[in-house]
């Protein structure tokens, strides 16, 4: 990235930087809303999180990642643009 | 989340670094308004269902700030576990 | 927003004002998809709406503001960015 | 529900009115766009299901037909009412 | 579009051109989705479209063609704008 | 897909056209990038449903990949389609 010099190529530069932020932030949003359908009791009986809760959340993002690290394969790239 | 965005900034000048600060916070700005807008759908799909009177219940009500909370909370859990798994796997390109 | 003098802070406040108005275009179109969810007949017998369907809309739309504040109040402003 | 907006730009210059003019012309055409897919979108997923043919039949063109101009219709109910509730609550700021 | 002279009348062409091509994406986007869900059996037994699947994707393609012509008329313009 | 817009880059200047083909290659990245992560959403929330283990087993992981896979050839297929769609039906204006 430091290694890039005219004018033109920084647009360049900061168009990928403003696309990677971009896809990290919908990863982490498509985690989150995924993860709370997933794991999270809907009765709203207590604003808290309970014990089966969190662990479910915890393992819900581990496997997660590991969903984006195959399908980051199979397209293509040895591992996922992150 | 801009761990490596960070990383990169600290040799290019610093007219870049504040562009790109810039371009940091309109995102953060962009994505806490989004945030805002699907805690509002998603709580109020979860909440409100009979439409016979136009102001929510007790219940309702009671129904639509524990949903927001515990999002919020979920949110922060998911966000520390994913930086932990960013940081646990190194880039090796 | 009439005090900001120089170039800079112009581009910051077109900014703000985009992000301002994707946000309310975004609430309307969730409001709405939301509202035609909860409340149209999905039958399709005709065109219209029906008094029913009418009255569900509005009471719909009320309540989503209502849900929009105490939402807004949470997330620590006293009132939602509008 | 540009009104805030086209508040603040009485007292700007017009070279920024401009700027905002066209900035909220390509928001309307977007927005448009937009609209138009997710229309399509939901009346295709509520109106056909068999795959048996490659034409729609009568039925399925008339449910279509239906729900695109009840979608229209509720979107233009939905957003006077959201005009009244904005009006009803000035900023309090 | 090569008729227009000035620089700014360029920025908007440009920004008419990206609405079109963001127009188009979300289009094939939204189609890929929707006949992915109606026609692709979710089970996995294999990572093969069979038969059955391949026929029902190529007639929801042409359905969802003829409802984006029906919905265009409708909305005013003689012709969707593709 | 990009068919009427190269159609009307013949007879533009080459520093206009560089300036449209940058923009569709960002176009692209982005696309590329969205689709990506709809495909992990999706194939992850047909896929995995128990979470009393933190890894994927076996059967998991054989239906995420299936389900990738057959997601990307579905997608040829339907983009094969389309381009025969809009090919039969040239612009009648």
């Amino acid at each position: 990235m430091a290694s890039a010099p005219s004018g033109l190529d920084k647009d360049q530069i900061f168009g990928m930087a403003e696309q990677e932020m971009e896809y990290r932030v919908e990863l982490f949003n498509k985690l989150t809303k995924t993860c709370f359908e997933k794991c999270i009791e809907k009765r709203y009986k207590e604003s808290e999180l309970n014990m089966g809760e969190c662990s479910c959340v915890d393992r819900c993002v581990a496997k997660y990642w590991q969903v984006t690290s195959i399908v980051g394969q199979l397209l293509g790239s040895s591992r996922p643009p992150m | 989340m801009d761990r490596s965005i960070a990383g990169d900034m600290t040799n290019i000048p610093e007219e870049d670094q504040q562009r790109m600060t810039k371009m940091i916070e309109q995102f953060q700005i962009r994505d806490s308004l989004r945030m805002y807008n699907s805690l509002v759908e998603r709580c109020f799909d979860h909440c409100v269902d009979s439409f016979r009177r136009k102001s929510l219940d007790k219940q309702e009500e009671t129904c639509v700030q524990r949903c927001a909370e515990k999002f919020l909370k979920h949110s922060m859990r998911v966000s520390m576990r994913f930086a932990e798994l960013n940081q646990g796997s190194p880039t090796p390109d």
